[in-house]
Order: C-alpha cells, then structure tokens, then sequence
C-alpha cells in the first residue's frame, strides 16, 4: 500500500488529489505502468514522462527509484516557485 | 534560520527591518533581500494567481536549500517566507533574505536560495485571466540557472 | 531612481517597502535590496564609526553609477541611500534596492552597484575606539570585484 | 586660481579641508609638485602618491590630467563607502 498523490496539471488530469494504490511494483516506472493501464485519464496524464518530476517520500526521484519501504509517491510537472 | 510556508500576505520591508534587528546581538555587515512581487501578464488582464504547494516537501525541500547555503556561504541568518494560495497583481509572492559579515557571500546566498526556490521548492503557479486558468511552464532558464553553483 | 546622501539614520525596511509601494502602478516582479549594517570589530569596542564624505561629487558619482547600471541592465527603478557623519554599530550605514521584470537583473544590478559605492564613491570610513581612530584602509578585494563588471 | 580640497588622512596631513591655490601647473602631477614644495606636512601628505586618488570638477582623473579650465581639484585616499 502507498499513498500516491498528484499536483497541478497532473491533479487535474487524473481529477484526484492522492489515492492509496494497492501494488506490487518495485520502481516508480512499475508503478506509473500500472496507474497507465487503469483508465484513459491517467494514460493521458503519464503519456509524456519528460514533463513529469516525482518524489519518493518527499524527495526528488528519478522514474528507475526503488519503491521498497515508500509510503509516498508524488507526481507533478516541473516547479514554478519563486 | 526562519522558514515560513504561509497562504498570508505579508510585507517584505517590515520582515526585514525584523531580519536585520534580530541580528543587533552582533550586527552583521551585509544584508541582501529579494521581494518577488506579482506582476501582471505582458498584454494585462492578469485577475489572480494561485499557486499550490506540496505540504510537508516544500518545508523540508527548503530547508534542504538553507543547509545548502549555509554550508557553502559564511551566514549569520537566512529567512525564507513563500505564500502559497491566491494572489493579486501587485501583492508579495515570497522573499528571501540573508545576512553576512561578507557582502560576496550574502549577495551569492540569496542568488542561489532564489534559484533553487525557483526550481526545486514544490510550487506550481497558476494564472487566472478572463480567458481562463493557465499553469505556468517551468521556463529552461530556470532550470539551466541551477547549473551556476 | 531616488539617490539620497544624508546623515540621518533610516529604516532599510520601511525604504524596502516604500520602493515596492511605488512599483504597484506596474509590478515589477522582482526587487532585490542590500543594507551595510555598522558591525563591531572583530574583538569588539568599536564606539563609532564617522563617514566623511566629498558634497557634490558623491552625488555625481552615484548617479554615473546608477546610469551606467539602467544602461546595462533591464531595471524599472533604483534606489541608493549612504550616510555621512556618526554611527554607531548596528545602525543602518546604507542600502540599495534594484527593481527589475527579471530578478538576474535586480541581483546584477545591486551587486555591481554596491561594489562601485565601495571603491568609486567619495565616502572615507573611520573607526573610533578606546584607542583612538583610524581611517579604514581600502581592501584590495574590493578593488578587485569591480573587474567583475 | 584653483580651489584644492583634502579628504579623509590627507586632510589631517595638510591640516586644511581646503584651500584656493595660485598656480600655473598645468597637470594635476605639476601641481602635486608645487604643493610638495611648500612645506613639511605637504610633503608627508603627497609623500606615497599610490595611495593616493585625484578628482577634477568632481571626476576621478590621474595625475597627468590637465588642469586647464578645472575649477576644483581634490586628493583623497581611496574610498571606502558601501
């Protein structure tokens, strides 16, 4: 179980703000292929994985990091602070 | 150190004479500050931004960047408040402020404490225009802006 | 542009939030300020400090300074204030504040202007102790930075 | 006739903020010359002309500058505002 959360764009896209995913998969990409082939949504909003950052646990992640102990996946476009 | 993550609007010139007399114990030199301010977009029309954030990664996100600076810079003190919520044209985004016995090192502090929120701080803008509601692109600058340090 | 040379103290944030107040007709985006703060010496007992200044051409040299700042970068407006006269530490010594749509230019521009009020405007400092006084000897580092420019 | 004014250490050498001056120099260096030929504390004063910085009509000049229709000139150390 992890908790996945989704902001900006991507919150709109998949019209949720977190979920708990139930998943087996061992990486952040295993686990973006398996939020694919749910639903047309979320295919839309994983189809160009360049504009898309992730964080594990709060923390700046590539899409190859290992989920093993996660409690919290995070997906957004890149950041516009300042 | 000072870290604020706040929906409020607040006044930059009153954080900062706050900044600089909390420093009185043992006055620092140099103290550099940057204001971010909301600007209307180039053609006007600009009615509110609304900016989201990631609570939780974004304190912990900025107060990776303070230890940062600090390592890298000689700091007496460093204070970071970025909203978050809506805002109007003309109203305080956030600021950053610095302070050092050696100008170099606050003026680089502050630069790089700007880059990083710019880029690595999760915040994600949004302008609402009669058109309707864009989110603002990450510009390449920004991000090349980090290669600086 | 507002230059102003003056032996009264003033509140660098109460200068910062009025410089702001004055860009809302157009918000500018990003502001950056520097405040020189008098610091004691390093092992303490500075009483004061006295800044002796050249009446006329210090203006001139500070506004050469700010036109050659508008000229090379992109700034909407400018603010200098520098005292003269008796300070004690922890009193504000003087401030500059760049207004800019793009905060490179507000940094550049703060920074190239407080290293030309360094070394290119007719202020002397002096440090007076228990010991005595003594003039402030120009740092050859802040010769150096001006070949930054 | 040239108004000549002292700043900062220099002052204190010559003992004067500043002076009108008789001269037919017609450099800045010419005039150091004749300044230092004056007396004891001129002398010390223009003693080390490398720490030493000029301005003419208010602008920073070197000492081969011409003082040909210069109103103002004045010695000083280097500055050290900010």
């Amino acid at each position: 179980m992890i908790e996945v959360l989704y902001f900006a764009w991507v919150r709109e896209r998949i019209g949720l703000p977190r979920e708990t995913v139930q998943t087996g998969a061992q990486t952040v990409g295993e686990l973006v292929e398996e939020l694919r082939g749910r639903e047309e949504r979320y295919a839309l909003a994983f189809s160009d994985l360049e504009s898309l950052r992730v964080a594990v646990d709060q923390e700046l992640a590539g899409f190859d990091a290992p989920l093993k102990g996660a409690r919290e996946v995070a997906f957004f476009p890149p950041m516009t602070g300042g | 150190m000072d870290v604020r993550v706040q929906s409020a609007d607040f006044d930059s010139g009153a954080e900062l004479s706050g900044f600089i007399a909390r420093q009185q114990a043992a006055p620092v030199g140099a103290t550099v500050s940057f204001t971010g301010i909301v600007r209307d977009l180039p053609g006007g029309g600009l009615q509110r931004m609304v900016i989201e954030h990631y609570p939780g990664m974004t304190e912990r996100a900025i107060a990776a960047m303070v230890g940062q600076a600090r390592a890298r810079w000689s700091l007496a003190d460093c204070l970071v408040i970025h909203r978050y919520g809506e805002m109007r044209p003309g109203e305080t985004i956030m600021m950053v402020a610095t302070a050092s016995a050696h100008r170099a090192d606050a003026f680089a502090a502050a630069d790089f404490l700007m880059d990083y929120l710019k880029s690595r701080a999760p915040f994600w803008k949004q302008e609402i225009t009669a058109e309707g509601t864009a989110w603002v692109a990450a510009r390449d600058e920004d991000e090349a802006a980090l290669q600086r340090w």
